[in-house]
């Protein structure tokens, strides 16, 4: 058996579409925020994936994942700082309150 | 640019505006609208006879006056202005409502307001009689359009909200397809490999639209301006715009507006599109010819008076449209005659209905009755224009259908004997008929309005006209009069640009009478 | 000819119009009447010169070495220019009709300015209320009538046509207070306007076919065996007819397009000479102040149709097809209009059944006419009657006017035995009752016995027929005579205001037509129009018109009045109980004829059932409903839509992914599938 | 290693400068001083805007970092587009940072504005995807701090959580369809894949191109990746969405356009057109339908803005330089007429609270000239001659018809077809203003302050002058089309 | 042909992708819920090293598990009421977020098919991105380099540095 990138490649989309999953059913907000980062952390498997069996000869994918750690790690902070705002104003963070807004 | 005369149209406008702006108090605002107004008269007089010289001395180009400012370069997009005996005879047209219109406002409510929109309005009029660069021309057809909606929603009466989106919202409809229409004509205005051009002259004379988008093209403008000139089924606007709107803005958008509807059909769409104009005209012939009775038979069973003019302007624009698509010299000059003529006499017809609803505060014809005696000046203006409605000789209504007939007829006959198919005879006919029913919803309304005893005994203490009431119909009343007692002037005017040299259509009907062909004359 | 007649006497009632009409308000009644009368004075005296001139000058403009009459045009100036060679021109054309109508016209007409000073003002002095307005229509009236008669060219005629029609119309409606009188109004134009299509749409083919409006052009037709004719060449006359007559297209539904044209062009004349079925307003009209009957529905207007079919004769004459429609029409009408005439209450309106019968005698003497029978006989004997009818008729209008001025009501129920209050009226109504019988030597007796002639000329039948209802005329209008002035005695309530003969400026009139109605017979008109200009008669004395009697048919139909008159006088002269026997007898016949053969109600039915009911607001209806429907539907439909799509717009933030997430997919799954 | 090519981004050091000196002056100046915070950005950023406009503007295509940067005329007329419209929405927005609630974040709101407005510069001049998703994080992660700022209100932190979440989401389907792309091509240089991509037709190129374009149609709402936009406008303070709803949209829009242009390409254009179609007919059509029902203005406006970005995207289908220059002119003139209308939204909000489209009703009456200035927005917006809009309308038609095919015809009467339904709801503002009149509580006349007066006049002043002033359009135009073809951007 | 150990280590690495996504996106208990994400970041970081990364499997678990997820946790402890700390899921949102995932994964998976070659490619030979070599692309500004991003997402961490604040900050 071949460890072909097809193998790499399904674990990640799986992650990926568990990630859309739990945005789309979790109702806690930071559920939500730890399914986008299952999403992001799939994109990040599937750079490295690519870049290393298909484009070994640089690191494209490599830093691309680099700096997109860099870049969710930021975002998370910032959603969590809005969450744990949002918590101190209505005191719940269930995302399916979060709809005064609406039509 | 300020030594082409035409740009005083616009400019003359825009210092109104900018006037009635400083204005403080109504005598100012009345004096600015009336002397602005006059002036523009006089102007437009002056041009009128100016031309008539210029054309009598050899001038032979088909646009006079002409002049091109660059604008937008890299899109060829140019001020341009010209104009022919048409352009002149509805520049007079709008000047002369655009005077009386001032007047029948007189004790308009917010006045600055009012003016300053009605002057916008007139604005985007002159503009685009004088323009013949497309762009410009759309845009002036725009800035005359916008207005209303304000004009009507604000000193409109009745159900003025709903009529006035109306109005605005299929109005600006067509400018779409219009809009549309003539982009496609920019990029198929020259022939491949010279520069795309705007200007209506130029296009005409490169005739390089080719024929499959000329068909496509033909009706996205002729809609489109159809809108504007009430074509069935695109006319729902304008019985509830014109009920809905003040006497002024009535007098101007059916006298002046409706007219660029018209104008812009034969200017734009059968101008430069002579072969779609010829192979689709039966689509829009059968269209304005049920226009014609349509609106007539409706206008029978009305009892608002406005609604009556309303669907009444739908059957006589209806007539522009249809002798415009009839593309034979005669009835064209015809459907020129008939705008001026409708122009005059829709005008007259809305400022007496607007005085006279000023008085009762009613329009409802079954509320009134007997009013000769009451206010005899009203009465009499508003027969003489019922007259000049269905077509009384020696008023402006009849020589314009005349000539419509008799030269749809020709081209009627000339389709059916050279086996081209009956419709426009058929049709011909059909309009025919519409001069009887015209008669007859204008005398149901002049013998249940004005004849006939007092219907409502409060009427009796109400007062005839004030002067300037008078001014207004008097001098619409002497057009129309004028018009109808001096045709062949206004034709002469007209003819020029009906020429087959100049519109190409006329050359794929070219066409008169058997009997000239064999000689006799 | 020179113009300077000519144009005043067109240009003098127009500006009496306006002068009338625009300062009319600002000066006195009198002054009003005086100003009117004078102008139409002048144009009458103007018109007369114009007239013997042409007739008897000598002039070779109008008469040539064989004493044939030629058309001449004065001036023609183009006022509209259709095309290069259809010309609308506004012209002044004299040739034997029309220099006759402009006698007949100017006459009446002045004679009616002069009656009206008396008749518009009530026994007190008091004058009508809008009289300046009346002398004003009556100039604009008098104008448009002169107009249409001295066309040039036919659409010339259709322009004053109009202009009649909206005078007739502005007249009737005089005292438009009275609803009936608007509504008479109302239905005059209507109908008229109405027969106006068809002259309108007949003029376009005949335009179209003939590349010319004008009559000279139009009419000069070289019929086979007369040579002279208006001195037109023959190529010309060749061209039309080879137009006419070899055209592929030229045929339409059985018919040929000249036939076309000349039947719709004879639609408008039906309407405003009130022929069968178009005839309804003319009765109704008789709301208008009786002068203006007098001038407008009995002796000029009504009868247009007559002169428009007489003018455009020539043309007629190529498709006899449209000449035996008129018979048939004129016949029908002159018969309905005679029966209807004898039950009549409302004097008027017996005037005017009398009159739309006359006119269809006319009709039927130009349909009857032909050149191989008397030189045309018909067209001359019609033209005669015209002019003898115009004289009686209007007397008899102003008699009957009188009448009325001096009763204040227009049956003669309320009359009855006025003969020795009015003895004025009375003798000159009786002679318009003899003239109009036909008794000899009355003027009517002449035309009519020509009329009958021409008949028996072309066939038995319309001679029997025409002969009977000549019978019939003399029985109504004897019955309206004795009625009016037998009958029994009138009864006056106050001696102080019997009824009594009436001012000068009325009794003048009456005087001179009745003058004019006793001798105007002996006028040789054989002489002075005929159809091609050719005299009929070889000299011309004082008695032609009698030595030239056709005696056998002169005997009979002399016999027939007489025979009617006697009827008329047994069972009118006193009172008595025949009439209600009559009556009685035939009850369905008198119901028929007392309402007229029910025809307002039949056109009341098509008119607001039909048209209103069924056409007009359906229309409304649909445009309304449908095509506005439709437009509104558009906004509704579009604020539908935005309201059932705004279930996307959740406000849960899960909901906007999974959206971002299915549309994403669906763009590129789409894309993919259609691409590859 | 050539550090001097940082010298090429002239405008980015420039802002970052601004950046840096307004930071500063927060940081370290006496309280007292930090009064004049708004103003002090103010003029610092004019100063800025003119000299980017004047000197540091590239006269010629200069490509920097091995082609990573890329700027050149365009871009810096784009970014100097971009300057005026924040230097607008900085003027109009010193009324409100200087407002009781927001005295303390006063600094940092500027400090935010100014970073996104970097990261907007990146988007527009980057010619490799990773510093493009940095670009486009950086102009959207701090925009949901600026969101959220509106402490006192609910709606701020809901529009905050709302925009982040989505954004995220949208950058993780983004970076998914990049990954594709770099499998593909193997790189993620846009000339790379330009050369890479070839005649692929694979569904995973055109699947990862719809992931690519969701995550820019994202930050230009088109639908239906546009769901947050009206949450989003409404709940965040009125400053912030007239700079989501011109800027941040305006840049997006270019970088659309140098994306769909450079990296995919003419080969590609067959594919993308498809997926516009689709997607310009859905965003104007859907924008309209929601907008006219909507009562709050804010709402209303963010609506409007959907189907704006509907129309911007038609200069992006033209695919040729009329088509670009005309974009860029449609952005400028969305610029001024959004935040003329913006500018009334927020000088009536500051004043009375309200933002109900009902409470505006009699507005002419007590303030007139505010309710000029939106009638002319709105007009400008609909597209009514005289006004700016119309030309810029016009002229993204013209542009967009230029590409010939007979589905753009289609395309643009669509889109035509949906004007009338804008000047619907445009009109109902407009009806509000000067006809109803039946309002109980009517808006007090009220004197606005300086710095709100003086960005109305401004705008007031382009949405008049832009139009009828052919230079603007004359100079955009003739700038795009002299460097010749689309592809040197 | 991979050796036996690098294919054990594969399906370990592999299942717990799996298994700990599911779990992380499914457990009511939105503490395990961190718990498991953190279980996921590390068999990511397991594939870099694996793919011979470890320079960033270093990072990823730097940043991620030693950062992020212990952001989580501490907000998790700041938002969670006590006793409240399960949570229900309707089942209208199941079954969307069901069809969501089904529709992505299908269509990720449609894509990745459509190249069907490209996905049996086996692992090339590749020397490991030394410290060196990384070192030099993020300074560097050539080809293939990345000093610009670098300096860019410094402005970013600053921008978000200063959100955070604005947000954090009371009042």
């Amino acid at each position: 058996m071949e460890l072909t990138m097809l193998y790499y490649l399904i674990p990640s989309l799986f992650m990926f579409c568990c990630g859309v999953y739990g945005f789309v059913t979790r109702k806690n907000m930071i559920a939500i925020l730890i399914s986008l980062e299952l999403m992001l952390n799939a994109v990040d498997i599937n750079f490295v994936v690519f870049n290393r069996y298909l484009f070994p000869g640089n690191m494209e994918g490599m830093f691309f994942t680099l700096f997109a750690i860099a870049i969710a790690a930021a975002e998370t902070a910032l959603a969590i700082a809005i969450i744990i705002n949002i918590f101190r104003v209505a005191s719940d963070i269930d995302v399916r309150e979060i709809n005064k807004m609406k039509f | 640019m300020f030594d082409n005369i035409l740009i005083y149209f616009v400019v003359i406008p825009v210092l109104m505006l900018a006037g009635v702006a400083l204005c403080k108090n109504v005598k100012q605002i009345r004096a600015v609208a009336v002397v602005g107004s006059l002036a523009l008269t006089a102007l437009s007089v002056y041009l009128l006879l100016d031309y008539l010289h210029l054309r009598h001395v050899g001038a032979t180009a088909q646009m006079l006056y002409t002049g091109s400012w660059a604008w937008f370069t890299p899109l060829n997009i140019n001020l341009s202005v010209g104009v022919d005996g048409i352009s002149i005879a509805m520049i007079l047209l709008s000047s002369i409502i655009l005077l009386t219109g001032s007047f029948a406002s007189w004790t308009i409510a917010q006045p600055k307001e009012f003016f300053l929109w009605l002057i916008l309005l007139s604005t985007g009029v002159f503009g685009f009689f004088i323009s013949i660069d497309l762009f410009t021309m759309f845009m002036f057809y725009e800035v005359a359009l916008i207005p209303m909606y304000l004009l009507i929603g604000v000193w409109g009466s009745g159900n003025k909200n709903y009529s006035a989106m109306k109005l605005t919202l299929m109005l600006m409809g067509g400018s779409a397809f219009l809009m549309l229409g003539l982009i496609g004509i920019y990029y198929h205005s020259a022939p491949e490999g010279q520069p795309l051009t705007w200007n209506l002259l130029e296009i005409a004379r490169n005739g390089a639209i080719s024929e499959n988008w000329q068909l496509f093209l033909f009706p996205m403008t002729f809609v489109g301006f159809g809108v504007l000139g009430a074509m069935f089924p695109f006319h729902t606007w304008s019985p509830d715009g014109h009920a809905s709107a003040p006497t002024a803005v009535s007098m101007l958008h059916a006298g002046v507006l409706m007219k660029l509807g018209g104008y812009g059909c034969f200017r734009v769409a059968i101008y430069l599109m002579p072969y779609a104009a010829n192979e689709l005209a039966w689509i829009f012939l059968i269209l304005t010819g049920i226009s014609v009775v349509y609106g007539a038979f409706s206008a029978c069973v009305q009892t608002d008076l406005k609604y009556i003019n309303a669907y009444s302007s739908v059957s006589h624009c209806g007539l522009v449209l249809f002798a415009i698509l009839m593309l034979n010299t005669t009835a064209m000059s015809g459907a020129i005659m008939q705008m001026l003529s409708h122009g005059l006499m829709t005008a007259l017809f809305f400022a007496l209905i607007g005085m006279i609803y000023g008085r009762t505060h009613t329009r409802d014809i079954r509320q009134m009755g007997g009013l000769m005696q009451i206010m005899p000046y009203l009465a009499v203006c508003y027969v003489i224009a019922g007259m000049a409605s269905l077509g009384l000789p020696g008023l402006s209504g009849f020589v314009a259908e005349m000539t419509i007939f008799v030269g749809s007829f020709q081209q009627g006959m000339t389709d059916y004997l050279a086996g081209a198919g009956s419709l426009r005879l058929v049709f011909t006919i059909i309009a025919c008929c519409s001069i009887v029913i015209t008669a007859v919803y204008i005398l149901r309304v002049v013998g249940k309005l004005l004849l006939g005893p007092v219907y409502d005994d409060h009427h009796r203490e109400l007062t005839d006209a004030t002067w300037w009431e008078r001014l207004s119909t008097a001098t619409l009343i002497i057009c129309v009069a004028a018009i109808g007692c001096f045709p062949n002037f206004f034709i002469n005017l007209i003819k020029f640009t009906f020429s087959p040299e100049i519109f190409s259509v006329l050359n794929f009907t070219q066409h008169s009478g058997i009997a000239s062909v064999l000689g006799m004359n | 000819m020179d113009v300077t007649l000519p144009i005043i006497i067109l240009a003098l009632p127009l500006f009496m119009f306006l002068f009338l009409g625009l300062l009319g308000k600002y000066m006195s009644h009198r002054l009003a009447g005086i100003l009117g009368t004078a102008g139409m004075g002048i144009t009458l005296i103007c018109a007369y010169t114009v007239a013997f001139t042409y007739f008897f000058s000598g002039n070779p403009d109008f008469i040539n070495a064989e004493g044939e009459r030629l058309q001449q045009i004065v001036f023609n100036v183009t006022w509209l220019q259709f095309t290069p060679s259809l010309v609308l021109r506004l012209g002044f054309l004299i040739d034997p009709i029309s220099s006759m109508m402009l006698v007949v016209i100017t006459t009446i007409s002045f004679m009616v300015h002069l009656y009206s000073n008396g008749y518009m003002r009530d026994h007190h002095g008091v004058w009508e209320k809008g009289f300046q307005r009346f002398y004003a229509f009556l100039s604009l009236f008098s104008f448009s009538m002169l107009g249409l008669v001295v066309a040039t060219n036919i659409f010339q005629m259709y322009i004053f046509w109009e202009l009649v029609g909206a005078s007739s119309y502005l007249l009737i409606g005089f005292y438009y207070t009275k609803p009936s009188a608007v509504s008479a109004s109302k239905k005059a134009f209507i109908v008229t306007r109405f027969a106006d299509l068809g002259f309108l749409i007949g003029i376009l083919i005949l335009s179209f076919y003939a590349g010319t409006f004008d009559f000279t052009h139009l009419t000069s037709v070289a019929v086979e065996g007369l040579n002279h004719v208006y001195q037109v060449s023959e190529g010309t006359a060749q061209n039309i007819l080879s137009i006419f007559a070899n055209n592929p297209a030229s045929t339409f539904m059985g018919a040929s397009v000249l036939t076309w044209a000349l039947v719709l062009i004879f639609m408008g004349g039906m309407g405003k000479s009130a022929m069968m079925p178009l005839h309804i307003w003319l009765p109704d009209a008789m709301e208008g102040p009786t002068p203006v009957s007098a001038l407008i529905h009995a002796a000029t207007m009504v009868v247009a149709g007559v002169y428009l079919v007489a003018r455009l004769f020539p043309l007629y004459l190529m498709e006899t097809a449209a000449l035996d429609i008129i018979v048939v029409v004129g016949a029908l009408t002159a018969f309905y209009a005679a029966m209807v005439a004898c039950v009549q209450v409302d004097i008027k309106r017996v005037l005017a059944f009398s009159t739309i019968s006359q006119i269809a005698f006319m009709m039927v003497s130009l349909g009857v006419a032909r050149p191989e029978f008397h030189h045309g006989l018909g067209y001359m004997a019609s033209m005669f009657h015209l002019f003898t009818h115009a004289m009686f008729k209007a007397l008899l209008f102003l008699c009957a006017g009188a009448l009325i001025h001096a009763i204040g009501s227009n049956d003669y129920t309320a009359m009855h035995g006025l003969r020795k209050y009015m003895p004025i009226t009375h003798v000159t109504f009786l002679i318009g009752c003899l003239a109009i019988a036909g008794i000899i030597p009355f003027a009517g007796f002449f035309s009519k016995d020509e009329i009958l002639t021409a008949c028996f000329g072309h066939s038995i039948f319309w001679y029997i027929w025409m002969s009977c209802v000549a019978g019939l005329t003399a029985f109504y209008m004897f019955r309206l005579y004795f009625l009016i002035f037998w009958w029994k005695e009138h009864k006056v309530h106050d001696p102080h205001h019997a009824p009594h003969d009436q001012p000068w400026t009325m009794t003048l009139p009456l005087v001179i037509l009745a003058v004019v109605s006793c001798f105007a017979g002996f006028v040789p008109f054989g002489n002075l129009v005929t159809w091609n200009g050719h005299p009929m008669f070889e000299s011309v004395s004082f008695l032609t018109n009698l030595e030239n009697l056709d005696w056998s048919v002169a005997a009979i139909s002399l016999t027939v009045a007489v025979v009617a008159i006697l009827i008329a006088m047994k069972m009118y002269k006193t009172e008595n109980e025949l009439p209600a026997k009559m009556r009685n007898a035939l009850p369905a016949l008198w119901d028929w004829c007392y309402h007229r053969f029910y025809w307002d109600e039949l056109y009341m039915f098509i008119t607001h059932r039909i048209i209103f009911g069924l056409v007009c607001k359906p229309i409304a209806w649909f445009d309304r409903h449908i095509i506005d429907g439709t437009m509104d539907s558009f906004a509704t439909l579009t604020n539908k839509a935005s309201w059932s799509i705004r279930g996307l717009q959740s406000g849960n933030v899960q909901t906007y992914v999974w959206i971002y997430l299915i549309g994403v997919i669906l763009l590129g799954s789409i894309t993919a599938i259609c691409l590859i | 290693m050539d550090y001097s090519q940082f010298l090429a981004m002239k405008q980015e050091i420039g802002l970052l400068i601004v950046f840096l000196l307004v930071f500063l002056y927060d940081t370290f100046m006496p309280k007292k001083a930090l009064n004049a915070t708004a103003g002090f950005t103010c003029v610092v950023f004019a100063i800025y805007t003119l000299v980017s406009f004047c000197c540091l503007s590239a006269c010629e295509t200069v490509s920097a970092f091995s082609g990573m940067y890329t700027t050149g005329p365009v871009m810096s007329t784009i970014k100097n587009i971009l300057n005026v419209g924040v230097l607008i929405v900085l003027i109009q927005a010193t009324q409100w940072a200087n407002s009781e609630f927001q005295i303390m974040r006063r600094g940092e709101f500027y400090e935010l504005l100014l970073l996104t407005l970097f990261g907007m510069y990146l988007m527009i001049s980057a010619r490799h995807f990773l510093l493009f998703v940095i670009g486009l994080e950086s102009a959207s992660l701090p925009l949901a701090a600026m969101v959220a700022f509106d402490k006192q209100h609910y709606e701020s932190h809901e529009a905050a959580i709302k925009y982040i979440l989505t954004a995220v989401f949208s950058s993780a389907v983004f970076m998914m369809g990049l990954s594709f792309v770099y499998g593909l091509t193997g790189s993620l240089y846009f000339t790379d894949i330009y050369a890479g991509i070839g005649a692929e037709h694979s569904v995973m190129l055109i699947m990862a191109l719809a992931f690519v374009i969701s995550g820019i149609g994202f930050k230009l709402s088109l639908v239906p990746f546009h769901l947050w936009t009206a949450d989003v406008y409404q709940g965040a303070p009125t400053s912030v969405t007239s700079y989501l709803s011109v800027i941040s949209k305006g840049a997006a829009a270019f970088a659309f356009l140098v994306i769909l242009v450079q990296a995919f390409g003419l080969a590609y254009s067959q594919v993308w057109e498809w997926m516009l179609y689709a997607l310009i007919i859905l965003t104007i059509t859907v924008g309209n339908l929601f907008a006219i029902r909507q009562r709050n203005m804010k709402r209303f406006l963010a609506f409007s803005s959907v189907s704006q970005a509907g129309y911007i995207m038609l200069g992006v289908i033209a695919f040729n330089t009329t088509g670009l220059a005309s974009m860029m002119y449609y952005i400028l003139v969305y610029i001024f007429s959004n935040l003329a209308a913006f500018g009334v939204i927020g000088a009536i909000e500051n004043a009375t609270g309200k933002v109900n489209m009902d409470d505006y009703n009699g507005l002419y009456k007590t303030n007139p000239k505010l309710s000029f200035a939106m009638m002319l927005a709105m007009f400008s917006l609909a597209g009514i001659p005289p006004f700016a809009g119309f030309f810029s309308k016009f002229f993204i038609f013209t542009g967009a018809i230029q590409q010939g095919s007979t589905a753009i015809y289609v395309l643009v009467l669509i889109a035509l077809i949906n004007t009338i339904i804008s000047l619907y709801y445009y009109l109902l503002v407009v009806k509000a203003m000067f006809i109803n009149t039946e309002n109980e509580c009517v808006i007090p006349t009220f004197r606005s302050s300086c710095s709100e007066r003086l960005g109305l006049w401004i705008t007031v002043a382009g949405i008049l002058l832009l139009g009828i002033v052919s230079f603007f359009y004359n100079s955009i135009l003739s700038m795009t089309s002299s460097g010749g073809i689309m592809i040197d951007l | 042909m991979e050796s036996v150990g690098s294919i054990i280590m594969y399906v370990i690495i592999a299942l717990a992708i799996v298994i700990f996504s599911i779990l992380a996106v499914t457990t009511r208990k939105i503490l395990r819920a961190a718990t498991y994400l953190l279980f996921t970041l590390f068999a990511t970081a397991a594939i870099y090293f694996q793919l011979d990364y470890e320079f960033l499997g270093a990072v990823q678990i730097a940043v991620y598990a030693g950062g992020i997820v212990v952001l989580f946790v501490f907000s998790i402890l700041l938002t969670s009421h006590p006793g409240d700390n399960s949570e229900k899921l309707a089942s209208k949102s199941k079954k969307m977020g069901l069809v969501g995932a089904a529709v992505m994964f299908i269509a990720a998976a449609w894509s990745l098919f459509s190249r069907c070659e490209m996905l049996m490619t086996s692992r090339p030979e590749m020397s490991n991105p030394d410290m060196q070599r990384v070192g030099e692309a993020l300074m560097g500004t050539a080809h293939y380099q990345y000093l610009l991003p670098f300096e860019a997402v410094s402005v970013l961490l600053l921008a978000c540095i200063i959100g955070g604040v604005v947000i954090a900050r009371k009042r």
